[in-house]
């Protein structure tokens, strides 16, 4: 794809320019996947980019999305004139600085409906579990939650943070996974003032420690 | 090579050349069938026959079927070989024979799905370099949902997290018998071991008693080991309740107590 | 374009088509909610569409997003001969049965310097081909695995299993082992659509089947 045997850091020597789509599209294929806002610095550090390409190329692309602008396929570079198309579905906000890729608010009302539908009031087995997990071995990874409950747990770990019950607690600082903890919501709900007042466990139980190593013996 | 077909080829370390002369070589006692490496062929025409597949032949599997009946002959030929009679006769030589016959199609079969593991390797990789869009619920959308209801005391929770934390049994499994005959596990020198563990004084649960157990066959022995032991009255068990753990107490005290003691039903070797 | 105007409820009198970006939009604002696929059926519910109509859709949006196709602003509706414009950084894929949002392979390199997660470590052989065997003789016991690949494969299960390849499909009624299966989320990771869409196991052996049946024979 790139030709970048010859590269030293191989890393650094990226040119985006030369993927299809160019730098507006490596630019969309990041935005499309980031869960966090992102800032142009940070864009345009990932991208090998300036912060002044990545801030021209984000603006292109918001236009792009909201319609007023098409690259026209017999001109070389969008223009602001150009004949306006549809909005897309979704649509590029800058909110504090950071930017972040939106289903568009004129379908709020469809969206919501859609994510509404088969919600319920109640966490299934699996995501009490996992809580379980993580309130009593907080900061956890996911990845050891999976290996403690034998299942992978991504999804489950996202309804909990999206309930509010758990959040991000930072990386390790080994693995740099994120690590999990749970929130003062999940406090409030229990009825308790801190983690520290959860019953004890009974001491059988492996610690953290113990678990750690019978698992990752297994692991492959 | 497009006017005729090529033809499978052999190359092992003491022999490169079409199969059929490797056969034709062996046939005449100038090559010992012993010291060809059947998987190496076996690896060989796997190889050859993805190449006639590639090439669209569809003689593919008219080539394989017969590599099969000459593949078995082969081996048929290798047992007889190292057979110490050198005769296929009796019931027994048979056996082995079909049992050789059983390996070699299983190793066919093993590799076939090597070959798939590969195929399935390299699509996970290529599909790793996409990422999905999962990104969490947009605050308003988040703010929808209904209020969540818990009902959970803390001690509920508690339970709950104790469930989850315990270390997993194994699952059952069904018992190989294939390991019978690969690794024979000696109830007598399991007995042995557990004698000196119990022997500490203090009682253990069977869990940890299997706890180091490589295998299930190691398990089944352990606990034959056991059952023996319990009939020459030198362990006693413990049950406090149904499908609870398992403790055993050793009660020889100070008499002596050897594997020898051991009926011997379980030793025999087939 | 669709006319359900006769629709009772009051949240069935949504109409799509009078938003901007008409119908395709929605199906686009709603593909950026998911964190999981969905299929057509699920989308058209939510929409207030025909099944056809969202896959109709979907199939148009795929295009665009490969830049073989652009609404061009002076026709009416898309046209496959319509002229080629770059592709998006991003695609939409039909996998494990239900539709969602990729980043392009082009730019994984660079998405991965920002999506740390999800970026699972790569299978050891022996996991490989342990999950080979789960996949084309699904359901089945770790023993008949075991025996099949002639090394014991209890780990090598468990590490399947929490990394959610595998799971549990209920037990033999014979024998009483735990059975096991593929998971949706390994077509995810495989990007098919179900398990029948896997390389034929066949052609890289004649008469398996058959081999298969001496072979059963022969264990009991």
């Amino acid at each position: 794809m790139t030709d970048n045997d010859s590269a030293a850091a191989a890393d650094e020597n990226l040119d985006v320019s030369n993927l299809p789509g160019g730098a507006k599209a490596a630019v969309e294929a990041v935005l499309m996947v980031l869960d966090q806002p992102a800032t142009a610095t940070e864009l345009a550090a990932g991208l090998n980019l300036t912060v002044a390409v990545v801030e021209r190329l984000l603006a292109e692309l918001q236009r792009e999305y909201n319609g007023y602008t098409v690259k026209a396929p017999d001109m070389d570079v969008a223009s602001d004139a150009g004949f306006s198309a549809s909005p897309r579905g979704f649509e590029l906000r800058n909110i504090a600085g950071g930017w972040r890729i939106y289903s568009r608010t004129d379908f709020a009302d469809i969206v919501g409906r859609f994510v509404l539908e088969g919600q319920t009031a109640r966490l299934t087995q699996a995501a009490l579990e996992t809580l379980a997990v993580i309130a009593y071995r907080q900061p956890v990874s996911r990845a050891r939650v999976s290996a403690i409950r034998g299942v992978n747990v991504d999804s489950v770990v996202r309804t909990l943070t999206q309930r509010g019950l758990v959040e991000d607690a930072g990386t390790d600082p080994e693995s740099g996974a994120v690590l999990y903890r749970t929130t003062s919501y999940f406090l409030e709900r229990m009825g308790i003032g801190s983690v520290a007042e959860l019953p004890q466990l009974s001491p059988h139980l492996p610690g953290l420690e113990g678990i750690e190593e019978f698992y990752d013996a297994g692991r492959m | 090579m497009a006017e005729s077909k090529p033809g499978f080829e052999v190359r092992l370390a003491n022999f490169t050349g079409p199969f059929d002369l490797l056969l034709g070589l062996i046939a005449k006692h100038q090559l010992d069938i012993t010291e060809v490496a059947i998987a190496t062929v076996t690896d060989e025409f796997i190889k050859y026959i993805r190449k006639l597949q590639k090439l669209g032949e569809d003689w593919a599997l008219d080539e394989a079927s017969e590599f099969l009946v000459i593949a078995a002959t082969l081996l048929d030929l290798k047992a007889a070989r190292l057979l110490p009679a050198g005769e296929v006769e009796d019931d027994e030589d048979i056996a082995l024979l079909e049992a050789r016959d059983l390996l070699f199609a299983r190793l066919l079969q093993y590799k076939a799905f090597k070959q798939v593991a590969g195929l399935i390797g390299e699509t996970l990789e290529q599909e790793s370099r996409r990422f999905p869009r999962q990104v969490a619920l947009e605050e308003h959308f988040a703010a929808m949902l209904p209020e969540l209801v818990w009902k959970h005391t803390p001690g509920q929770f508690a339970k709950l997290a104790e469930a989850a934390l315990e270390p997993k049994a194994p699952k059952p499994t069904e018992v190989g018998l294939g390991h019978l005959h690969g690794s024979a596990v000696s109830v007598k020198e399991q007995a042995e071991i557990l004698g000196l563990r119990l022997q500490l004084g203090n009682p253990l649960s069977f869990r940890a008693l299997i706890a180091d157990a490589e295998s299930t066959l190691v398990v089944v022995a352990r606990f034959l080991a056991l059952l023996e032991m319990f009939r020459d009255k030198v362990v006693a068990f413990d049950q406090l309740s149904p499908l609870g753990d398992l403790t055993v107490h050793w009660t020889a005290d100070g008499q002596d107590w050897s594997t020898e003691n051991l009926s011997e039903e379980y030793e025999e070797q087939p």
